[in-house]
Parts: C-alpha cells; structure tokens; sequence
C-alpha cells in the first residue's frame, strides 16, 4: 500500500495558484525525486507535506493516515531546507543535536548520533561553530546534519546538495543511498541535479507550473517522456527535437527544413498510430548522436547524416558538436579529443532505436 | 552590520573617522552640560548657589550634599535621607520590568509567527493602548486595586506597570520579530519543538537588542514613574521618586538645591547601572548565517 | 485596636518634616504609632491625588494636610471623621478664630484641626537698600513705588519676582486688599461677585499690577519664590512680596529680622491679614483606629506643638491663646497681626492659597491674572476674561 | 497521473485533544496580556468616556448631565492653548527625536571605540527624574543665570537665548529638554535595529557603488521600519504624556504659554477638582490620537503585510 | 598585462588562516573559474577581490593599480553572491535596478536595462514581487540579474547557477558566455559544477585549504593534474587511482594486488623521469575505460583486462560501472543500456594515451 500519498493537492498563495492538483503515491521505502523548472513548486510541495504551510485542498496521507490536521512535529518527518534555516544562536552541534533533545534522547546518545552524523558530513572540525562562521557548503551541511540524526517516517530534502563540490556530493548521494537503503526510510527529494534524480530515485517526478508532468521510474522518464516538456527538461545537454512529417509509407520521418532528409521511423512508436503525412516532432538524445567510432553496436535502426560542424564544447570527458539540421540546431555527443573541428563536415551517426515520437498539438508523445 | 567597512581608502577614512568622532564627543559634551549644571550645584554650598551663578565652578566645593542626601536628609518626618528607598523600588521594578518584558516578548512571538485571523485588530488595539492617559486611569484604578484587596501595595503597583507597559513592551517585540525568518521556526517545528521552546530555545537568544530596548524603556519608566507610585504605593513603600519629589518639591520650605541635584543622581544610579550593563547586548550580526536567499 | 495613625501630608523636607516630627514624637510617647505618608508637590495638588486613589480604594488615611476649601470639599463627599465631642473637651471654639473654624467644621461638625495660619500679605526688604533709600516704612501703593524707585536708582532689582501663577496670584491679591480694601476683597474675592471683578477698582488692581510688573527684572517668568528671595538676601533686589514662609530663607541665610531684612505688611493692607491655614482632616475610620485618631487631633491642638511647629514654620500658631515669647520680632508682629484681625473681622482667607475659593474658581483666577502679568493679555481682556472664567469654573 | 491506484481508505488522523490545545496555545498565552489591556485600557477609557458625561468633580459622581463638560472644556482658553502647544511640541519633539537618534545611532553603529561610555552618555538624560533636572534645565536656560549670562561673562554680551521667559518661545524650550531627554531613548531603538541588520545585504549594496550616505537612504533606513513604528508610538505617547517636563520647566507658564494637555488633564482632573473636564478632555485627547494613528498603523500594518 | 592580479595573498579570520598566499593573474577580458572543496575559501577570495573583507597581507591589483584600499564602492567590480544578498525591502525590480540608479543611470535607460535581464533571466513576471515572494532558484536569479545589468571592469560569481534547473542553467550559462564575449568582461567565476568550469573557463585554479594546487586552462587540468588532488577533485566521476610499481624495464606499471596486473607506461610521461621499481599512482579517467563498442580508434596505448563487474550505475546517458582492480575499485564508462550486469565478468579496455603517473610521496605528476 502506498506510504505516501498526495491527493489532488492544491495550494494557493496569495491568489496565485502554485500547486494545480498533485496526485502522487510512494510505496514505503520509496525515493521521490522531484524535479521542475525553477519556481514550479516544489518547495512548496515539500512545504505541504510537512505541514508547514496549510493546503488549500486536498489530502495528505502519510501511513494510512490523514494528516492534513496533523502539527508539522507530530507528523515525524525530517526536512532539509533549501535556505538552510539554521539556528544562527547555536553552534553546529547544537543544531544538529536540537531535534533529538526536543525528543528528549539522552545526551551521551545524542553526542554519539551528532558525531557520526559530522563525520558522515566532514564537519567534525566545525562543531563548535556558529553558522555565522561557516562557508556556504559547509551551512548545507549543517542543514543536511539536522536531518540526517534523525530517524522518521519521512525524509524531505529540498536540494540538499546543490552547494557542494562535485566529489562531496558523490559521497553525500552516496551517503543519502546507504540511510535510504539501511533505515528503509521513505525520502522525497528534490534536485536539480540529472546523476542525482537518475541514479538515486525509485520514482521521479516532473512538476511543471504546478502541475504534475509525469511520474514514473528513472528510466521511463529518461527514455520514454510522456511529453515534449518532459523530454526536453530531462537530460544535459537537452534532447534533440527535430520537425518533421511522417512519410507516405509511414517508415520514416521526413525532416522539416530546405533539404529533404529522411530519418528511418523509431521502434519506440508503433506505425499504427501514425498517419502518413501527419505533422510529429522526433526527440533524440545527444548521446545517441555520434561518430562512427562509438556508433553502438547493438543498435537497429541506425541513420549516418553528413552534417556541417558548428561549435565545438569540449567538457573533459566527452565533446559536444553542434551542428545545424532541418532548421534547428543538434547536439551530439562525441569522445574528448574527437578532433571534430568547427566549420568541417562530418559524419554524424543517429542511433534511432533510442529515438522517441511527439504529437506536436497535444506534445505528447506518440507510442 | 555597519556600512563603514574597514576597507576605505587611508585618507578619506582617517577624515570621515574624525568626523565621526569628533560629532559624538560635541553631542556628548552637550548632552552632559545639564548634568554638568547638576553636578557643579550639588558640591556647591546653599550660599554659593544663592549668589545665583550657575555655571560657575564651586569655589569650595564640598561634598556635604552628596552625604545628607544619601543619608540624613528629612524625607516626611524620618530624616535619614533617600537610600532607604531604594529597595522599594527594586521590589517594584525587577518584577514589573521582567512581567512585562516577558509577556511583550509572548506576545510580539505570537503576533508575528502564530498569526490568526484578526491579529491585525489585536496588535493594533495593544498598540492603541499605549496612549491612553495616566491621569484618566487613576481613579478607576484606585477602584480596581482596592477591590483585589492590592490598594497601598507593591503587588498592585506591579499590576499596574505591567499593565500599562504592555503595549510597549509587545510593540517593541512584534516589530523585531518581524524580520525574523520565518524558516527558523519551521525548521524548529520539524525538528519538533514545541511552541514554548521555539520561543525560548530559538527567538529569545537571538532578542538581544530588543530585551535590552525593552528593558531600558521599561525600568526607566518604572523607576521613575510617580504618578503611579504617588497614588498607590505611598508611605512606607513609597519608591525612589516618590522619595525623590518628597525632598526636592516642599513648596514652602527652604530648598537646598545642592542636596536636591545629589539626591537626584543617586537616584538615577540604578537606571544608569542597568544602560551601561545592557549596552553589552547591543550585539552585532545576531542572524547571520540562519538562511540563504 | 489599632493604635496608629496614618498621615497624609506635604511637608516633607527640610525644617517643616522636622516641625512635624514634634508631633510624631508627642504621639509616640503615647504609645501612638505614626505611619507617615508624605507627598510633596503642587502646593499638596499631589498629595490630594494620592489621597483620592485612597478614598477610592476604600482605604482612607486617618488623617490628611489640607487647605481651605479642600477640606469642605471632601468634608461634602461624607468621608471625614467627626471631632465634635473632643472639640468641646478642649474648649476649640474659643481659641480657634471664626475664619479658621469655617474650614474647620462642615455643618458645624468639626472635622479638622488647624495646625498654623500663614499669611500672605507681607513684603520683605533688603536692609541695606531700605537705609540707603532712608524713607519710612511704606505704608500705601504710591509710597511703595517711591521706595521702588529708589531701589531703581541703587541700580538693583526693585521688586523680586517668581513668575509661578500662585506667586503671581499672591500678589495680585495683595494688590486687590491694598486698592479696594477687606470689603472689596470679599466681594470680589470670596464672593466673586461678577460686577466687583469687572469693576473700575479691578482695573485699578490691574493697572498697578502692570506698574508693578515693570520693577520686575526681565527673568522672572518661572522662578522659584526662594530664588527670589534669594535675590533679596544677596541684595541684588530690593524688596519680595511673599507670604510669611519666606522669612525662613532670611534667617537660613543669618541675617537678623529688623536689621538685614525688614518684614512689613504689604503697604495698603495694614490691619488686614490674609490667610491660609493647614489643617489636619481627620478621614473616617474603623472604630479601632478613632482613638488614636484622636489622640492625634488632640495633640495637634496642643499649645506646646502650635509653638514648636510655628516658630520653625513661620507661620503663628492656629490658636489666639499662645504666648509669643518664643518667636521673633516678625513672627510676634504676625501673631499680634491675627488677634487684631479676627477681632476686628479683618482677617481673610487667601485665595492664591485656597483660602477664598474652591480649586476650580481658584485655578480660573490663577488663569486670568497669570496671564495678565505676562502680557498675554491686556487689562480691557483681563477686566472681561475674570467673570466669565469665574463663572466658567462655579 | 497516479501510478498505482489502490482502493485505500486512510482514516483521517484528526488532531487529538492535546494538539488541539495546542493549537489554541498562542492565543492562551496572547489572552491574558489581550484581557489586562481590553480591561485596564479600554474599559477604562469608556469609563472615562462615562465620566466626561456627568458632573464629577472632586471624585466621580455617576450622574449624567450630558456635553456639560465638553462645553466647558472647549471654553477655556486653557484647552485651546494646550492644543496649539501639543501640535507644535508634539510634531517638533517626534522630529527631533527621531532625527537625533537616528544620527546618534549611525555614528555609534560605525564600529566606534568607546561605545560603551558613548552610549551611557546619551541615554542618561532619561534616567534622571525630571523633577530635579528641570531645576538644573531651568537655570541653564534662564537668561539671567544661566547659559546667556554665562556667555555675557565670556565677553559675548550680544549673546542672547531668552526663550524660557518668552510667551511665545517657551515652549521651545521645553522641546529641547524634551528631545534631550528622549532622543538617547530613540538612539537605543534604532540601534538595536540596525545591528539586526544583515551585513551581507550592505556588502552587496557597497557592490553595487551604493555610497555610504545611499546605503543607509536606500537600504538600511527602509529596513529600519519597524523601529521607525516603534519610535513614533512611544514618542508620540510620551509627548502626549510629558508632565514633569513642563512642570519643572516651567509650570505651564510664562502665563499659560506652555500648557499641554497633559497638564492641562492633570489639573483639571485633580487639582481643579473638574474630574468631568478633566474626563473631556481624555476623551478629546484620545480621539485626537485616533484620528492621527489609525490611518498611520491602519497603513504601516498593511503595508508591511508579506 | 595581467588585469587581474592576486600576490601572495593572506587573510586570516580569528586566528585561522583561511587564505595562504595566493598568486594568480589574470588578463583582460579572461575567464576565470575558481573550484575547490566546499570550505577551502573560495568565497572569501573573491570577497577580498571586491574588497569587502581587509586582506591579511598580499596585493590586489585590478588594471595595473592596487586596490587593498579602495572602497568596493570604488572598485567597479559586480558581484553575485553565493547567499544572493537580495535587497528585502525592494521589489525585484528595485533590486535589479539598484546598482544603476546609484550611477546616476536615468530611469528610461535603468528600465531597459532592467527589462533586458529579466527577460535574460525568465523573471519578467516577477519584477513586483518582493524577495521573500521568490523560489529559491528566482531569489537566484535576481541575484544574477543585479550584477548582469551593469558594466563593471570585474565581474565576481558565486555560484551562481547553482539553484537552477539543469535546463535554465544551461541557458544562463549561454548568457554569461555570451555577457563575456560581448563585453569582454573580465570574469572570476566560483562554481562546482565541473561542466561549467571546463566549458566557460579561460582559465581555472584549484583551491584546497586556502593554498593553491594549479592554475591552468581547463584542459590542462583535466588533462595533466599537477597532483593527486587536482586528479581526483576535477571529474565526476572522479579519475581512477591506482597504487604500482614502475617495471623493471619502465615500460609498464605492475599494479599492486593480489594478482599481478601490468599496464602499459601512458605515453603522458617520460621514461627517464621514472626508475625501475620506483612506487607510482597511475591516474586514468572513467571514459578512458570503455568496453570494446567504444574503444578509441585513435588509442595508441591501450591495455584489455577481464575484471568482474562489481556495480553498475545507469545515469540515461551512459553507464558507470565498477569493477575491482589493484585493491581498490576502478569506474568505468559503458553506453547507456550496454548489457552489462553485476556479477559477471567482463572486458575494460584502458586507453593509456590518457593516463597520468603520479609520484605518492609528494603526490605531485610525474611527467
Ligand atoms: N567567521 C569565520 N570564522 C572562522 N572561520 C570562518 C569564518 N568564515 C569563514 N570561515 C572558514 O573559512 C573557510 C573558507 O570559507 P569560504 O566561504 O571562503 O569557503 P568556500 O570555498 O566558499 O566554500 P563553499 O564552497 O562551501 O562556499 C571555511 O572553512 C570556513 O569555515
Ligand atoms: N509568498 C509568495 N507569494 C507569491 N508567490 C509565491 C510566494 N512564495 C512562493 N511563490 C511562488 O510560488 C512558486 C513556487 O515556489 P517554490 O519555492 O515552491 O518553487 P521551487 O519549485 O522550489 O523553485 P526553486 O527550484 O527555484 O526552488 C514560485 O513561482 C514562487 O514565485
Ligand atoms: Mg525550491
Ligand atoms: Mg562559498
């Protein structure tokens, strides 16, 4: 039975709709990751959850429970804020010590639970500190310290981990997937970071203005969007949404543009729900556009376009190419040190199989 | 947090710095002149003060005042001058001071992080209150006191106090409270504290200024309140000022205005005791570091 | 039994607590004990502050310093004792004059016993300046400008001031007695009789209070009567116009009545003597509380106290049967002043010291003359202003 | 878009009796100190508003005789005079004040050494009863004893400052003592304010080229609001109170010239023995209080509204 | 000339030195990005470049004049800040347009200019709204907004991104390219998003503990670490390291282990610098070991080895997979959906053209 539920939840602030009616369920043990466009409202989802703020409508459920009534301290729940909240008149192990005092754990406990957790946290030297003296990353520490002694029903982490560096947050994710796995806590979690959502939710959830995109595994989300928002929110650098129109045969798209191109139809959409000659946007992801040294084996429906070169973005790790098609501009994903030069032609390798269909109208995707 | 940085430019620092000082010291020095008045007169003998220059230094300056006022001068008819009085109006204003400032702080905490429907309305009816005059209020007061059996008592001076000084103090609360971030008491919230706690583990220490505004505002109304003190603790437990307007103000008597300005000062010793130990809290950058954004 | 009084009064510092104190101790010796409530300020405006919040809380003190018409206005509101029969033990009505006893008794009951009488049309002069002026004592207005006049020309102060509306009004009542005579002053003083205040005689008052104003230094506005005469003692003025309390200023500075300084009527009121007496209202109390109470009226009536409270004070005792031997030339000349008087009925209260009119009229004269003495307004508006503030305050 | 429908029927966890409680807690501890004023002040104030009705005069008589009193009240020229003083003492006082603690509480906020004796010094002058220190006020300013005549010794004999003496510059005077004696107060309350300040909003202001006199027009005094609030109220309620100041100052005078309704209330109610006046002119004095605060706390509680 | 320069720079906060002498020049128009661990000062370098905190010892210079005594008022310099540092009492708007009225910018233009950045920004919307009415990653924005309307000589950015949606910081990374290109700001840039420092840098410098580790473009740091730490700190995730010992022909690096493991010498450092038997740390990044579908045509140096797979890590794009080498764990790149399963066996190839030698002692590279 689900854990967490979230019924047609409402909120409105100020006048201002902010959450349009959010139905979500998490099986206990789940891990929600909430992503959105900046100001969608998922803070404000996390908010409602935790009772800090009152829904306009709707239920909360929380183990079988209503708890839209319920105190925010009685609902048993630890929270990270985004903005930190840390109590500037305390020092960092008072903060972090002070939801197990209100609980009234025994000081020799809560020495022990404060350690371990600034440990896990690399704050054991700041202890005795006041947030005033503490940089950035160092406070969000702190904020995640508060949550992390704890042991509730529900953790919420609002972007928890969005001023480390990227070393510490590997280990901080890390970190978060042992609690999650060993205390089989229920986690709703909000990131803006893709590894994040990708590699630590069991179920994500996109929020778009207030109103919820889709839901689903990591993998669905990632590979199957449910619409155009979805697809292009999803994934760094962005998929790839081309223009076209499905050819007479329905076997492939042709692309929109000055020069017919063909592109073979994805196995992702199945023909019969096409129409020849019907308007539909293809969404392909850039790391399934590359040269012909990493084309993937294993992979079906393959298209090689001969593309002029636009930009160059070497990242370390791979390099992105730019490079303009059926009036729009492609990202694909080459290796580091590909030699791919601006201005050049080269051969670009579209791996089809990975390719997804959209209806322009309704921006749904086509299954 | 002051906009003066350490960080200006050697010269145009060292100006404004002179500036800044020197501007303090003049309004210092003009401050102290009417104290200054106070202090020459008061080591000045009755003669001297007759020959009616009152700027001038005391030629022989004694400190005869200073010790009658302190110890044998006649208030009524016990002539052992107005240290006896004290201790009436600490057991007047310690209570009355912490009630009030305590209750202010409940009360600006409520207003401003457990608002209700009509917290407006309320806030500004306390606020409203602040201005209602003393002198109407005695008479019913007198009533009121007598009728709880507190007439002629310190207890129902207290009431009265705090009474009267509970709009002040909640003003002065609600208003620091109000920049206060709201996420403090949220996070408190999640973290499980309770109404009481939030308020005395989180608000509180943080409140610093405000207490010792509160405070300051509050026992120098009550230490020098007479009014109040006149018309329902005098005699025996009459406070300082009472005391105080006792010596300086017989109207057909001989004034000994050196003992006056003496006894004035020693009455104001406690008031100026609390402002130098309160200064301590005026303490900088309470909140830094709580939230980002 | 209670066996203590509780005493609301307004002397409370310097030689009057002390006076007191002979009282306290007097009772004290009789086992009495003398719970002491002073409230100074305000010519005792606040001590009847405080004695209102008493009475309000139901909780009145046994006995209270009051002036005049205060004591017939709470005597009207019921609350006050009733010190008939000890009154007729100590023979009161005998010794007491008849101006006197009409604050004392409320429908003829008494409720009070009178501790002093001050009076307040007296002048005080500079001994040097007087002998360098050389004329006699001034005995009518014009004389008094003449030696005015003189004081001008030693290059001092003619006449000290203290701008307050009681001393303003003080004098202005002197100035009423000295134009219009007793007569005069009853009706218009103490009778308020509209037409005596808007009288050409008034404006006669009014115009030697303007005159007068002139022999003022400019700084007078606000000072206090012992700074003035202050100015008196250190020869910087000539003469004050004050009631008999200022002669303790004189003799705390050493100088010797009749020699350093003169005291004399106010010239133009020889013969009559404006009064003000403090007197002790005795409050209701518990039946437990009424001897002692009345002990203390007693002892207040007691010749001994009447003599060392007056000598200290200033003022000459309530009582017309006391030896003077203890006091001094000024305080003999103010005791022989009042026989004379209450015998030959030219003994007045004072109205600037609540003697001639209830607060509320006595305030609306204070209003009018203070106002006048500034400049605030002229004569022609005074003459107007004074009857229909009169009748504004009945 | 639920994923997994499931036909559960949560019970709605109500909350129990003890969080209930709790959630009436705030206004339980807002309750005593709403109950004390609503007694004590405002019941108060329509027993007043009673009073001002009858013909009370030495203490209350509780029988109505109608506008009697307001009749009176606004018949003495008295009232009229305290009314004109109050407008300009008040208005001049408030200014002053605010003014003057203002300035003090920057200059002492620029991280001055000698705070501590600095601050002390401009707060002493509310720590001395006025009773004495008017004496003290009234020989400074008196000219023939004070500052003028000490200025006259100096050898400036054109010097003159004559105001306490002067009908029409009296009152003036008793502004100054009166900003003398509050404006440490007010000094006090901005401070507090503006060490709650965040200093890394003035950095980013010092970013952005803002000059120091800019931060604190544009920054530091709009965040200074609330203690602006504060001061007004107090101010506001101590000019309409100052009693002791006029009193040893000058006693009203010269002539009624500085008469204030709080004298003017004082001695009517007491020793004029016109309670009923004394009532009117509570009542004038509060609904004259209204007419300016309300609109004024009606928009600054609006407008601080987030 | 440098533009920007920092000489031996010291601050110390309380007795702690935070800063210890930091050197780094800069040229007109560079870009420069700072990285290190949460808390090794960078916030504080860039608040003593702006002059907001006094400087211990050391020089700052901007535009060939020392500035440790110019007012930041008189430094023209714009700044982000990490904890954004809004204005609560004025609207965005007022926020935004702050700067410009305090340079006497009339309004029309300060409203263009204002108008601008927020459509720049996607806060047109909410330019009445005050602060406190903000999502976390708006408040940001405005922030950004501040220091983008303004024309400085130096423009400082504490992580500025870093509440942003993947999608929006994309595009403001875009814009603050774009602003540089532009203007030919000179930039000094905090961030610890890696793709940021790599594709937005002229220039980076890696900060630990207040000292200095290099200062180089992004590929040299990528490429050639100076030390362990750089090698390890740049990249997500981080560089493989493993423990060996030059072979007694210095052709290979025998890795330490149970079973004996050689790997090719990377061509990255010279033979002579190296002694048989000599302990090194060999540094190889995870898309340098690939399965054989993505193995580098171009490779010169490449080793096979057959190691079991111990985890494997979807991220959509590709997959991270762990396998057991030389006693510690190795992560390598695979393709999203590669087949690869924990517990089975499998083949890396290690393209050792990319590897790097370290020195343990002195964790300095050996070249
Ligand atoms: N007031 C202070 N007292 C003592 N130490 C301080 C104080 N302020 C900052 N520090 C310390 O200085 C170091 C550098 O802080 P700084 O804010 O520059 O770090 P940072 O590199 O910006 O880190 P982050 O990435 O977390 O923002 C930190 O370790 C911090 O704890
Ligand atoms: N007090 C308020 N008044 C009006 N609108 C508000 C208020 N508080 C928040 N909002 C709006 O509500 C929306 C949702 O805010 P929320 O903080 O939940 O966003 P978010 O998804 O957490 O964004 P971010 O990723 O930037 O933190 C935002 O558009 C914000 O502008
Ligand atoms: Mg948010
Ligand atoms: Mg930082």
């Amino acid at each position: 039975m689900a854990f967490l539920e979230l019924r047609d939840l409402h909120k409105s602030i100020g006048g201002l709709d902010i959450l349009k009616g959010i139905d979500i369920t998490l099986e206990k043990g789940g891990f929600l990751v909430l992503v959105g466009p900046s100001g969608c409202g998922k803070s404000t989802l996390l908010n409602t959850v935790a009772g800090l703020t009152p829904v306009t409508s709707g239920e909360i459920v929380i183990d079988g429970e209503i708890v839209n009534d319920l105190h925010p301290s009685k609902r048993d729940i630890a929270m990270v804020f985004q903005s930190y909240a840390l109590y500037p008149n305390m020092t960092v192990e008072g903060n972090i010590a002070f939801a197990l005092e209100m609980r009234g754990v025994p000081r020799p406990e809560r020495e022990a639970a404060v350690a371990k957790a600034a440990r896990t946290l690399q704050i054991e030297h700041l202890l005795k500190r006041r947030p005033s003296q503490l940089s950035g990353g160092q406070r969000q520490r702190v904020a995640m310290g508060r949550a992390l002694v704890r042991d509730p029903l529900v953790f919420l982490f609002d972007e928890p981990l969005s001023n480390l560096d990227a070393k510490l947050r590997v280990e901080m994710r890390a970190e978060i997937k042992r609690l999650h796995r060993d205390t089989g806590a229920t986690i709703v979690y909000v990131t803006h970071d893709q590894i994040e959502a990708m590699t630590m939710a069991t179920k994500i959830a996109v929020l778009k203005d207030g109103v919820l995109q889709q839901v689903g595994t990591p993998d669905e989300i990632y590979r199957v969007p449910a619409n155009l928002f979805v697809a292009d929110f999803m994934g760094s650098p962005a998929m790839n949404l081309l223009r076209g129109t499905v050819s007479a045969d329905r076997s492939a798209i042709e692309l929109d543009g000055s020069e017919p191109v063909r592109l073979a139809l994805p196995p992702t959409v199945s023909r019969e729900k096409l129409a020849g000659g019907q308007n539909v946007i293809l969404g392909i992801r850039p790391e399934a556009i590359t040269d012909e040294s990493l084309r993937d084996p294993a992979a079906g429906v393959v298209t090689t376009l001969e593309l002029p070169v636009d930009l160059v973005e070497p990242t370390g790790s791979d390099t992105y190419v730019v490079a303009p098609l059926a009036g729009t501009e492609i990202t694909a994903r080459m290796r580091a040190q590909s030699g791919v030069a601006p201005g050049r032609s080269f051969g670009f390798v579209f791996n089809l199989d990975k390719a997804v269909v959209f209806e322009p109208e309704t921006t749904q995707r086509i299954d | 947090m002051s906009a003066a940085s350490p960080t200006v430019s050697p010269a145009s620092a060292r100006i404004a710095r002179f500036v800044i000082y020197g501007l303090l010291i003049l309004l210092a020095i003009v401050y102290l002149l009417p104290f200054f008045v106070m202090l020459i007169t008061s080591l000045k003998p009755l003669a001297e003060i007759r020959s009616g220059n009152m700027l001038a230094l005391p030629q022989n300056p004694s400190l005869d005042a200073w010790g009658k006022a302190w110890g044998s001068a006649c208030i009524g008819v016990t002539c052992a001058g107005i240290k006896g009085y004290f201790w009436n109006s600490i057991q007047l204003v310690v209570p009355a001071v912490t009630i009030s400032t305590i209750l202010g702080a409940l009360n600006g905490y409520v207003l401003t992080k457990w608002r209700f429907p009509g917290h407006k309305l309320v806030f500004g009816l306390m606020l409203f209150a602040c201005f209602i005059p003393f002198q109407a209020v005695l008479i019913p007061m007198a009533r009121v006191l007598g009728m709880l059996g507190l007439s002629n008592s310190t207890a129902g001076l207290v009431l009265v106090h705090v009474v009267y000084g509970l709009g002040f103090t909640t003003l002065f609360f609600r208003n620091y409270y109000e920049a206060f971030p709201d996420e403090l008491i949220r996070a408190a919230q999640m973290d499980g504290a309770g109404f009481f706690q939030i308020f005395w583990r989180i608000l509180l220490p943080s409140s610093g200024p405000i207490i010792v505004v509160t405070v300051i505002y509050q026992f120098t109304n009550i230490w020098n309140d007479f009014l109040f003190g006149v018309s329902f603790a005098s005699g025996e437990r009459a406070p300082m000022t009472v005391a105080l307007n006792n010596l300086v103000s017989s109207s057909t008597g001989v004034k000994e205005y050196n003992v006056d300005m003496a006894a004035a000062v020693y009455a104001a010793l406690p008031t100026l005791f609390v402002y130098v130990v309160a200064g301590r809290y005026f303490v900088r950058g309470l909140m830094a570091g709580a939230v980002k954004g | 039994q209670d066996n203590s009084v509780e005493v609301l009064h307004w002397w409370t510092a310097g030689g009057e607590a002390a006076a007191l104190n002979v009282l306290k101790e007097n009772l004290e010796a009789q086992g009495i004990t003398w719970n002491d409530m002073p409230v100074a300020g305000g010519a005792g405006g606040n001590a009847m502050t405080a004695l209102r919040a008493r009475v309000t809380a139901g909780d009145s003190p046994t006995a209270v310093q009051m002036l005049g018409f205060d004591i017939r206005d709470w005597a009207e509101l019921g609350v006050v004792g009733n010190l008939n029969d000890l009154a007729e033990e100590e023979g009161w009505e005998a010794v007491i004059p008849a101006a006197l006893q009409d604050f004392s008794r409320y429908d003829g009951q008494w409720i009070a016993a009178p501790v002093n009488v001050h009076s307040t049309n007296w002048l005080w002069i500079n001994g040097d300046a007087f002998q360098a002026y050389g004329g006699g004592e001034p005995q009518s207005l014009d004389e008094l400008y003449a030696m005015l006049d003189a004081f001008e020309e030693q290059g001092i102060t003619p006449l000290a001031h203290g701008g307050q509306a009681w001393q303003d009004t003080t004098m202005w009542e002197n100035v009423v007695l000295a134009v219009g005579g007793i007569d005069f002053y009853r009706d218009a003083i103490i009778d308020a009789n509209a037409d005596a205040l808007s009288s050409d005689t008034m404006r006669e008052v009014f115009d030697h209070m303007t005159r007068l104003a002139g022999y003022f230094d400019p700084n007078f506005s606000g000072r206090d009567w012992n700074l003035a005469s202050a100015m008196v003692i250190e020869g910087d003025a000539g003469a004050q116009q004050m009631g008999d309390w200022a002669k303790g200023e004189f003799l705390r500075a050493d100088l010797t009545p009749g020699e350093d300084f003169m005291c004399m009527r106010f010239p133009g009121t020889q013969g009559n003597v404006l009064f003000n007496s403090d007197q002790f209202v005795m409050f209701e109390v518990g039946e437990g509380a009424r001897d002692a109470q009345l002990a203390m009226a007693s002892a207040v009536m007691d010749p001994a106290f009447q003599v060392a409270f007056n000598t200290v004070k200033g003022s000459v005792p309530a009582r017309t049967d006391i030896d003077d031997t203890e006091f001094d030339a000024c305080g003999k000349q103010g005791m022989a002043e009042l026989a004379e008087a209450a015998a030959n009925d030219t003994l007045a209260g004072s109205l600037a010291h609540g003697h001639a009119q209830p607060a509320a009229v006595q305030e609306a004269f204070f209003d009018v003359v203070t106002q006048h003495l500034n400049g605030q307004i002229s004569t022609d508006e005074a003459l107007e202003r004074l009857p229909q503030a009169i009748a504004a305050a009945q | 878009m639920t994923l997994t429908v499931e036909p559960s029927t949560p019970v709605r966890r109500h909350a129990s009796l003890a969080d209930r409680a709790r959630a009436f807690l705030p206004k339980i501890v807002l309750a005593p100190s709403f109950a004390l004023i609503l007694f004590f002040v405002y019941g108060f104030i329509l027993w007043t508003l009673y009073l001002s009705f009858t013909n009370s005069r030495i203490l209350p008589i509780y029988e109505l005789v109608g506008f009697d009193s307001y009749v009176r009240l606004w018949s003495q020229p008295n009232w009229h005079m305290a009314i004109k003083n109050l407008a300009i003492f008040g208005s001049l006082y408030i200014f002053f004040c605010i003014a003057l603690g203002l300035l003090l509480a920057i200059l002492l906020d620029q991280r001055i050494r000698g705070e501590g004796v600095l601050r002390p010094i401009f707060l002493y002058p509310m720590a001395l009863s006025f009773i004495v220190t008017g004496t003290a006020w009234k020989w400074f300013l008196n000219p023939g004893l004070g500052l003028e005549r000490a200025m006259h010794q100096l050898g400036w004999t054109s010097f003159k400052f004559d105001w306490l003496i002067s009908t029409d510059m009296a009152i003036y005077t008793v502004v100054i003592a009166g900003v003398w004696q509050a404006s440490g107060f007010v000094m006090a309350m901005f401070l507090a304010g503006l060490r709650g300040i965040d200093g890394e909003i003035i950095k980013a202001a010092q970013i952005d080229g803002a000059s120091t006199f800019s931060i604190y027009r544009r920054i530091i005094i709009p965040l200074l609001r609330p203690a602006f609030l504060s001061a007004v109220i107090v101010l506001s309620h101590m000019a309409i109170k100052s009693y002791d100041l006029v009193i040893a100052l000058t006693g009203g005078g010269p002539g009624n010239a500085t008469e204030l309704p709080s004298t003017f209330m004082y001695s009517y109610t007491f020793t004029r023995s016109q309670m009923a006046v004394g009532s009117a002119s509570a009542v004038m004095m509060l609904m004259g209080v209204a007419a300016i605060m309300i609109p004024y706390l009606y928009s600054e509680l609006r407008e601080r509204e987030k």
